[in-house]
Parts: C-alpha cells; structure tokens; sequence
C-alpha cells in the first residue's frame, strides 16, 4: 500500500461509526454519493412540477386552473398564473435542473460513488471537505427554495440572470429579494462545487491503486475527472459574476448596468455599466457548465455500453482525446450565446468556428459507441437501454447544435423554442439519461439490491418516447419563430397556429412526468424489498465489482486494495476463459505484485 | 526535497530583484514614455514580478514539468476571457 | 498471457503515472493547495478583465497618480508612496514565509516561528495599512457610487478588488495564526512532515501574487 | 443474468420507422416551418438553413438507422458467448474525425460568408435609417424627418409625453416622427435599424424577415437588410424582458418607398 493510502486508512480506521455519522455527517465517499442522488432526485421531482406548470400555462392560456390556486396561492390567484409568476417559475425550473438536479446529480452522485471504488482507492482524498460539500449544497438547496417563499416571489430572470432585468426589482418582481436569495443560493453552491472538484481532481492524480494508469481508468471516472478541471475553472468566474451582480443590486453600483435607464416611470441614477459584460462572463461559466453536465453522463453512457454489450469499448483513448478536445473547447466557445447580444461581429466569427469544431470530437464519440454496439452481444439491461437512448438523444440533439452553432442561422433561431428543443435534448434529457443509467446500474453496488427489470424497461420507453414527442415538436416551432419564455402565445398569429402541438405536448409532458413515479416506486422499492445482489451482477470488469460484498463498508476494500494488470473494458477477449477479464485478474502474470 | 530549494540565499536574492523591479516599475512612470510603451513596460514588470515569486517562492520551477503545466497552462483561458472582454471593450461599446 | 504484458506491467508498477503514488511529486494536501489557487486566480482573473473593460469604456478614467496621494504622519503628498510602501511589505512578509517554509525543512521550530511570526505581523501591517487607504479615499468622497475624480465605476472596482483581496489576507493570516500555533504545540514535527507550514506558505505567496497583479493594472496603469 | 431483449430491438426499430415517417409527413406539410420570406438575406439563411437541414438529416437517419439495427440484430443470449472482440482501429477513427471536419469547415465557410454580408459591409450612406427604442413593453419607432438625423435625447427628459426624452432645444429634433409599435419600412431598399433600450434587454426579432438583434440599454446596435415583400408582419419580442415580454407586439408594414414618403409627411403635419 502506498504511503498516500496508508495515511488515508489511518484516517478511516479512526473514525467512530454513530447514526449521524453514518448517515447524516458522513464521511463515507458512498454515503456522501447517495445523499447527493437522494436530493437530486428530490430537486428532479420539484423540478418537473415546475415543467408542469409552465406546460399546463402554455397549452392551455387564460383557463382558470383550480389546482393552480391550491398549489401555488398568491402566484395564481382564481387559478390564473399570473405572467410574473410564470417567469418565475420557468426561472426555477432551469436553475433547479441545470444545477440541483444535473450537475448534483451527476458529478455529485457518480463522481463521489465511483471514483474510489472505480480507481481503487479507500476514499476521497478529503473526505472531510467531501462532507462539507454536500452540506454547503444542502444549504444551497435550502436558500433556493427559501426563495419560493419571500413576498416579492423566486428570481424572474431566467436562469442566466441577465441584467438589468435581474439587477433591477422595479423591473420585474422576482428582482427583489428572490433573486438576491437566487445569487446567494449559486455562491454557496459555486463553493460547493469547488470543495468536490478538488477532491475529484486529487483523488483521481494521487489515490489510484497500484496498476491503475490513467489509461486504465473507467470512462466514467475519465469523464468525471474532466468536468471536475471544467467545474474548477469555470465556476469561480461566476462567483465574481455573482458578487458584482449582489453589489449591483445592494450597494447601487453600476457594474452591469448603464446610465439613463428608465423603469417603472423613474430615472435610476445608475452610471457607466456594461449588460454584455454579464453574458461574457456568465457564459464563459456557462458553456462548460453545460459539459460539466453532459461529460460525466457521457461517460457513464460509455462504460454502461461496453459492459451490456460485452465489448471492449471501440476506441478507449479516442473517446479521452475526444473528452478532452471538447472540455478544451467549451472553454472559448461562450459568445455563441451571444451572436445577436450587440456583441462585436468580429468575436461573432472566432467563436463559430470554435463553436461547430466542438461537433467533431462529438461525432467520434457517436461512431466509437455505434461501433462498439456492432457484433456485440447486448444485454438489455434497463442501465443499457437508458445509455442506448442517450446516444439518441445525444445525436439529435447535437445535429441541431450545428444549426444554431452557425451564426447566419442562429439569427433566426436564436432564443426561439428550437433553442430549447436543443438543450432539451442534448443537455436536459441526454443527462438525465445518463443519471438514469447510473442509477440502474450502479443500484446494486449502492444497496446491495437490485432494481425491477421489467418496471426499468417500462419506465426507459414511456420516458424515451415521451421525450421525443415532448421537444421533437419544438424544434417546428422554433423555425417558424416561436420565441421562448412566453407566458402565452395568444398574442401573435403565427404562434397562435400551435395552439394544437402546445396541447400536445403538454400531454406528452404529464405522461412522461407521471412515468417518473414508476422509477421511483421501483426505486425506493428495490432498496428495500429489491432482490439481493451478487457482487458482481454484470459481469462487469471495473474495478469496483471486486468488493468483498455487494454494498462495501467504509474503506471499501476488507483487506489490501486489488492491483490493477488490465484494461477497464476487456470484454469478450480472444484469450480469457469468459467473457470479461477483470482489472485485477493477474492471470499469466505470476508473482509481480508480491515484489 | 532537496535542501537547494529551500536556500536562504536565493530567497534573499529573489527579494532584493524583486524590489528593485518594483523601483523599476515607479522610476519609469515619469519619464514620460509613450503610453503603450509605458504600458507595456509595466505589464512586463508585472509578469516578471510574478513569474520570480511564483518560481522562487512557491518553488514551482523546482517542481515537475508536468505540475508545472497543469497549474500555468488553463491559465490561458481566463487571459482569453480578458482579451476577447478588452477587445469587445476597445471596439463595441457605447 | 504474452512476455510483453508482463514486462508493460511491470514498467506500469515502477512508472510515476502507474498508480499508488504521486505522480507529480507532491502530495494530495499540496496538489489541491496549487489547483485552489489556479480556481482562486480565475476568481480574481474575471475581477480584473471586467476592470479592464470598465476602464477601456469608461471616458475620463482618474488618473491614480493624483488620487493615492495620502501618507500619513507626514503631511505633504506623496503620489503612491504608500501603496508602494504597502507593496514593499508584502513582498517582504513573502520573503519571511519563505524562510519560515525553508525553516521549517531544516526542523528549525524556533526560527520557524520566528519568520511565521514575522509574516503574521507583516500581513497585519497590509491590513492595517489597507484600512487607513480606505478611510483616507472614503473620506475624500469616495463610495461604491460615486467619487470625486470622476468615473463612479473606478472607486467601485477599486473597493470590490481591494476588498476582496483583503479578504484572502484576512483569512491568510487566520490561517498563518492557526498553522503558527501548530508549530509551537510540535503538531508537525510529531507528524514527522512540515508540509502544512508550505501549503499555507503557497496560499501566502499567492496572496502577494494577486496583489502584485492588482498594484500593476489598478494603480500603475 | 436474464435480459432478453428481442422486444427492445424491435421497438426500436419501430419507434425510429414511425418517427422518421411522422417527421416526413409532417415536413412535407408544412416546410421547416418557416414563415414568408420577407428579406433579401433572409434567402441566404434559409438556404443554409435547408442544406444544414439535408446534411444533418442524412447524418440523422444513419446514424440511427445502425443504432436500431445494432440494437434489433446483436442480442446477447445472456450464457456468456463473446461477442466478436474489436477494441481499436485507426484508421476508420482517422476517416470519421476527418469526414465530419470537412462537412463542418464547409458549413462554416459558406456560413461565414454569409455572416459577412449582413454584419460586416456598412450600409449604404442612404439607406433608410429608422430607430426602435424597446421599453417595458412597447417599441418606440422614430423616423429622423426631412433632415435625415435624429434629434438628440437625454434621460432626464423622459416623461410620458416625450416617451425616449426628445430634447426641443435641439434643432435636429423638430421633425422627427415618433410612433408606437407601428415600423413602416420601404420596399427593395436597404433599411437600417438603430436599436436601443430604455429599461431591460430587448430584442427586436422580425420573424419574417430572419432579423433580429438585442436591443441593449446603454448602446445603439445596428442591424441592416433590404425588404422584399409588401405587406403586414409582426415585431417580436425576442428576449426576456419582465412579465409583459410575451404580450410586447409591434407591426412592420412595407410599402413603396413613395407611398411610404406620403405617409411619412402625413404623419408629419399631424404632430
């Protein structure tokens, strides 16, 4: 054992097990992954009302909906949500999802779960950092939804928060103390978020077991890895975008916001600010915040793959090179949000460019899993439909990256319902179905127990169906013109022609929603009630499988940490006697790691 | 670690070429200079300065290459974000 | 299995990248030091490009060679004395961390203290000093929305960085307080390793990096 | 382990085939979706639009034809025969990275030429220049008059009578014409919008005309493009601007250039 993991089992061997540490202030890398899945799929459930909402608004305008009034009170007043609210509420919907569900869900999940396990390792390199962070995200978590419940209402200004709209409460209401409880709620989360990348990023450099390479690292933690360095460098820029944005809105300084604005008929004496230059920097966050998301969910998506396909994946160091040709990118590809913002046209061509280079790297990773499916013989486990469905999704909603990530198209597309169609694909639902996945796959190393097969299929098709017919639709909508954040479409005659496709989909949208519910019945079912698991119930040749029991306990291995000899995918080799060699079958090696 | 890092000698060294650079920096303002000269000036003081307490003090020169890219290398992102933010600046705005 | 695995995985086993060491030749605690630093310097990175863009856009940008002129107890003025006194300082309580660090290698617990000590009071002496440049230019008239010599937006960056670098000093010097008395119980020399006196060195040396940055583009340009 | 799946690979193959035909019948029914071109560059987006359109939806259905077939052809039996081991080949890696590369460049290219045409050649000294002021949650159109310059404006002066604060005592400003919501624009000329904000982000989208720019508060942007076709569209609204940014509608009406003229005098003597 090395000395960097002898002083880390010290640590744990030294830590006392009581109720609350156990399960609440864990330090336990396993534990500390399941309470951010549990939470994440909490913020999911609030997450999806929210849709259902907006939806239910869309589909049908200027209906009295009693339920309204019953569930969200003074925002509905007879039933009616009224437009303020309705901006509030598709304003916490995208932050609740692209934050608390996905990027909690993901990185916090799958990053605390499997990184030790996946890369032999006892535990994070901090797990008392790796507590803190889910705490500070916890009281993130808490701040946000305190937000729901201030007078003036949660933030209005969608999830980028552009100013002066966000700045300014005379301006929209959500402005006043909602969004300052919404940029409070992002810092700590900011803070969070750094505390767990540097474990991510340390753990992975330094805690590996012997044997374990960098090119022997599962995708997974491949993929992690990287939107940790992403998440490291990213979310601090929006940390200074947050501090200037609360000074605005507290101390009355101008950062963002120019002289002689009139709101609410009154002259503001604001002086000299720059609106643009909160899209420069909430979007140099936001870009790779978008990959933060999808890497990891393309990862997990890859080794779920190989393992159900019973193939080495085709092209492992491709698929790195790929990752980190896009984490690169992401990086100067932000003014593509902006094209049509008032920014120098100039600027406008250098990030086209950098923009649709990012599609290559992405096409190679479609034809690397094509690939690998090829000749392969698939078991269709739910874990394998959901990374099978995400391929689906990742490509369609990536061809359309290619039309609004070129500028001449993007002027008519731009903030039109085909922008959200795109997201919806390839960041929204391709990453929910990598958290889905996850989840199935992982179940039984989580809990020992495993899911319903049967209810997983059912859940994967009503929700792979129904995502399609939710935001395949839009993308009509949003050639014709169809703008978003629209509290009703009652008010032009060219939008008023969907009135048919919005009803439509907003059915799509309850029955994909209430689909959910069977996940979480076979969910929280199966941690209970669910059939016990073998330690290995795929066949799978990742590191983590090697445990002593199905569900291992603090430290994660009873004796010595395994020595790695192989690849994390070797499936289906000429050589072994079955289909799959583990990571540590030292088979044909002799004595070496006895040295 | 070896005992050469941590020389007192060179730590004295360092701190006398930095202040003498720092005096550098206030005798040119003024001269007189044309202002990008002078400006140039400054930001090359500026990264020398920088670049001493970051080889010297925190003793990255020491350190393996390959730790000494992984912290200067994404280094470059945040400067593109200053140039893209300088340029937009310098011909857009207002 | 063929002679060439075994002989890769046994050139794996003894690599630097093969796993069970560190393959950067630091320590997990050191690492993270250095890439919380590297997110720290975007923090500060995206505070000083929007001060860049502030003052390309803004017209009439005050000249700092007539704002910082204060210097207390002499009572003429002195353009920049002080802040270049303020700067000498840090650099010099710098140095002294790098003699504590250098110290503490050598197992030198009382020279050790010495220099940590002496780089508690020079970061105290910045603060202090940071604190009479405030209330000298918050006096004059400045605030976070309006000042004297023009531009509001120039008094508020200036308090925004300055605050904000402040603020990594104050918290350097909680920790520099607390890794001080560490040393003095023999925390680390009964840990065999004063690698916790050079982590919290790192964090003070880029503390005075920030502000050589900020001393540059906020007040010499 | 017990997953058949011979269910799964069919519903996809199902799934993809009515998809794909749905998504046909429906294309056929209605083009993309856009709305009457209106624009002279307009053309060259749709054009890019359509081809973009083919390439991606060749790529589309390929990729997804191999996806559903992999998935309906290599079921595993679940006894623990190998599937065919193949972990690696460049070259074929080399032909997809490349392949993509070369579409994508060209897309770019063509898409760069275009994006040249429309931001970066000036419009002409003459064209007509006309300024949309966005405001919570209306459009300030104004028109410079006979002298073919605005007057000037100052904050201050905003009021509900002098809605973008119009200063009188500029000479400049005397016969500029103001109106609410309503942009009248001349046929087959090349017309230049001056954006600007009172409040928050807007943004000036013109469905029919493929247009559309923010209009940002403390900056004038441009945008320049040549009318094609007579007739009433809409004005839109196109970023989030509070909670009437749905409901923020304007009108364009293009007119000849000489009706549009006598109209302009016509609005001119009301005032």
């Amino acid at each position: 054992m090395s000395s960097e993991q002898a002083s880390l089992h010290v640590d744990i061997e030294h830590h006392k097990e009581s109720f609350i540490s156990k399960y609440i202030f864990s330090y336990d890398h396993k534990m500390i992954g399941k309470q951010y899945m549990i939470t994440a799929l909490i913020w999911a459930l609030i997450g999806m009302g929210l849709s259902w909402v907006m939806r239910i608004q869309l589909a049908y305008p200027g209906q009295q909906i009693p339920i309204f009034e019953t569930l969200l009170g003074r925002y509905a007043e007879g039933g009616i949500l009224a437009p303020e609210y309705y901006i509030a509420m598709m304003t916490m919907h995208g932050t609740i999802m692209v934050f608390f569900v996905l990027t909690a869900g993901l990185v916090g999940t799958f990053g605390n779960f499997l990184i030790p396990l996946q890369i032999g390792a006892r535990d994070m390199a901090f797990p008392l950092i790796n507590m803190l962070s889910y705490w500070t995200f916890f009281l993130a978590s808490v701040v946000m939804l305190l937000s729901f419940f201030v007078e003036s209402g949660p933030a209005a200004a969608g999830w980028t928060a552009y100013p002066p709209l966000s700045a300014l409460s005379s301006a929209i209401p959500g402005s006043g103390a909602g969004q300052s409880l919404w940029l409070l709620s992002i810092a700590l989360f900011i803070v969070s978020s750094l505390f767990g990348s540097l474990n991510y990023i340390v753990t992975v450099l330094n805690l590996r077991t012997k044997g374990m390479t960098l090119g022997r690292m599962p995708l997974t933690v491949w993929a992690v890895f990287i939107a940790a360095i992403l998440g490291l460098l990213a979310f601090p820029v929006l940390l200074a975008g947050a501090i200037m944005l609360l000074l605005d809105k507290h101390l009355a300084t101008s950062f963002f916001i120019p002289a002689g604005l009139y709101v609410g008929d009154a002259l503001l004496s604001y002086e000299g600010g720059s609106p643009i230059l909160w899209q420069h920097i909430f979007w140099f966050f936001g870009h790779p915040e978008v990959y933060i998301v999808a890497l990891p969910a393309l990862g997990i998506c890859s080794e779920v793959i190989a393992t159900c396909a019973r193939k080495p994946l085709f092209g492992y160091k491709a698929m790195i090179a790929s990752l980190l040709a896009i984490a690169f990118l992401s990086f100067i590809v932000w003014g593509h949000h902006m094209f049509v913002s008032g920014m120098n046209p100039f600027l406008g061509s250098v990030f086209v460019l950098t923009t649709i280079l990012i599609a290559v790297p992405s096409a190679v990773k479609v034809f690397n899993w094509l690939t690998t499916l090829w000749r392969g013989k698939i078991h269709y486990t739910p874990g394998m439909l959901f990374a099978m469905g995400l391929v689906s999704l990742f490509i369609t909603g990536g061809l359309t990256g290619i039309f609004l990530g070129n500028a001449p198209i993007d002027i008519q597309l731009h903030d039109t319902y085909f922008v959200v169609a795109h997201f919806h694909f390839v960041m929204g639902a391709a990453a929910l179905f990598g958290i889905f996945a996850g989840i199935y796959h992982w179940f039984p190393k989580m809990y020992g127990r495993m899911m319903s097969n049967m209810w997983g299929r059912i859940h994967f098709w009503l929700t792979f169906v129904g995502i399609y017919l939710i935001f395949f639709p839009m993308h009509f909508m949003g050639t014709t013109g169809v703008p978003r954040r629209y509290y009703a479409f009652t008010e032009f005659e060219y939008t008023m022609q969907y009135g048919g496709m919005n009803e439509f989909i907003t059915i799509a949208t309850l029955i994909t929603g209430a689909a959910q519910v069977i996940f979480l019945v076979n969910f929280f079912g199966s941690m209970f009630f669910g059939k016990k698991a073998e330690t290995n119930p795929w066949k799978a040749a990742t590191l983590e499988w090697t445990t002593d029991d199905p569900m291992p306990g603090h430290g994660n291995w009873k004796g010595e940490i395994p020595t790695v000899y192989r690849g994390p995918h070797e499936y289906s080799t000429p050589d072994g006697k079955e289909d799959f060699i583990l990571q540590t079958d030292s088979t044909g090696f002799g004595k070496m790691d006895k040295e | 670690m070896s005992k050469q890092e941590h020389s007192k000698k060179v730590y004295i060294k360092v701190w006398i070429w930095l202040l003498a650079i720092t005096i550098a920096g206030f005798i040119v303002s003024p001269l007189g200079l044309p202002g990008w000269l002078h400006n140039l000036f400054i930001v090359i003081i500026a990264l020398m300065k920088g670049g001493l307490i970051v080889a010297y003090f925190m003793h990255l020169k020491f350190e393996r290459l390959s730790l000494i890219y992984s912290i200067l290398l994404p280094l470059i992102l945040i400067v593109a974000l200053a140039v893209a933010l300088l340029y937009e600046g310098t011909t857009r705005f207002l | 299995m063929n002679h060439d695995a075994v002989l890769e995985q046994k050139k794996i086993m003894e690599s630097e990248w093969g796993g069970g060491k560190a393959p950067f030749g630091v320590s997990w605690r050191k690492y993270m030091m250095w890439i919380f630093i590297v997110s720290d310097a975007f923090t500060f990175g995206a505070f000083l490009a929007a001060y860049g863009l502030f003052r390309v856009t803004s017209a009439g940008w005050p000249d700092t060679y007539e704002v910082f002129t204060a210097f207390p107890f002499i009572g003429v003025e002195a353009p920049m004395l002080f802040v270049a006194m303020m700067t000498f300082i840090l650099i010099c309580s710098s140095f002294t961390m790098a003699l504590a660090v250098s110290a503490s290698y050598k197992n030198d617990r009382t020279k050790a203290l010495k220099f940590l000590g002496l780089t508690i009071l020079g970061g105290s002496i910045f603060i202090l000093c940071q604190v009479y440049e405030w209330y000298h230019i918050i006096h004059d008239g400045a605030t976070m929305t309006s000042n004297p010599w023009g531009v509001p937006l120039f008094s508020a960056t200036f308090f925004m960085i300055t605050g904000f670098h402040g603020l990594h000093v104050l918290s350097g010097l909680i920790l520099l307080t607390i890794t001080a008395l560490k040393v003095k119980r023999g925390f680390y020399e009964r840990r065999g390793s004063y690698e916790g006196v050079e982590i919290v060195g790192l964090y003070w040396h880029f503390v005075d990096l920030v502000w050589v940055f900020v001393f540059t583009f906020f007040y010499l340009l | 382990m017990k997953t058949s799946g011979r269910l799964d690979g069919l519903l996809f193959v199902l799934f993809f085939v009515i998809g794909v035909v749905v998504c046909i019948w429906y294309l056929v029914g209605h083009d993309p979706g856009f709305l009457p071109l209106a624009s002279e560059h307009g053309g060259f987006i749709d054009s890019l639009f359509m081809a973009t359109l083919i390439i991606t939806g060749i790529v589309f259905i390929l990729t997804h034809l191999l996806l559903v077939y992999f998935a309906f052809r290599y079921k595993g039996s679940g006894n623990g025969d190998k599937a065919f081991w193949y972990p690696d080949n460049k070259k074929l890696e080399i032909i997809w990275t490349v392949i993509p590369a070369v579409i994508i460049i060209s897309l770019i290219v063509v898409g760069q030429v275009g994006w040249g045409k429309i931001f970066h050649t000036e419009p002409p000294d003459d064209a007509f220049v006309v300024e949309i002021v966005g405001e919570q949650f209306v459009w300030n159109i104004r028109y410079p008059g006979e002298d073919g310059e605005f007057g000037r404006t100052i904050p201050e002066l905003i009021s509900r009578a002098n809605p973008i604060g119009l200063d009188p005592t500029d000479p400049a400003s005397e016969d500029d014409i103001m109106l609410l919501n309503e942009l009248r624009i001349p046929l087959d000329y090349p017309v230049l919008l001056k954006i600007r904000s009172k409040d928050v982000i807007h943004s000036v989208f013109l469905p029919n005309f493929r247009v559309k720019m923010d209009a940002v508060p403390g900056m004038t942007t441009t945008f320049s493009f040549t009318p094609t076709m007579e007739g009433e569209f809409d004005l839109v609204c196109a970023e989030l601007c509070g909670l009437g940014h749905y409901r923020m509608r304007g009108y364009v009406v293009v007119q000849p250039m000489d009706e549009l003229e006598e109209w302009l005098i016509e609005q001119r003597e009301m005032e």
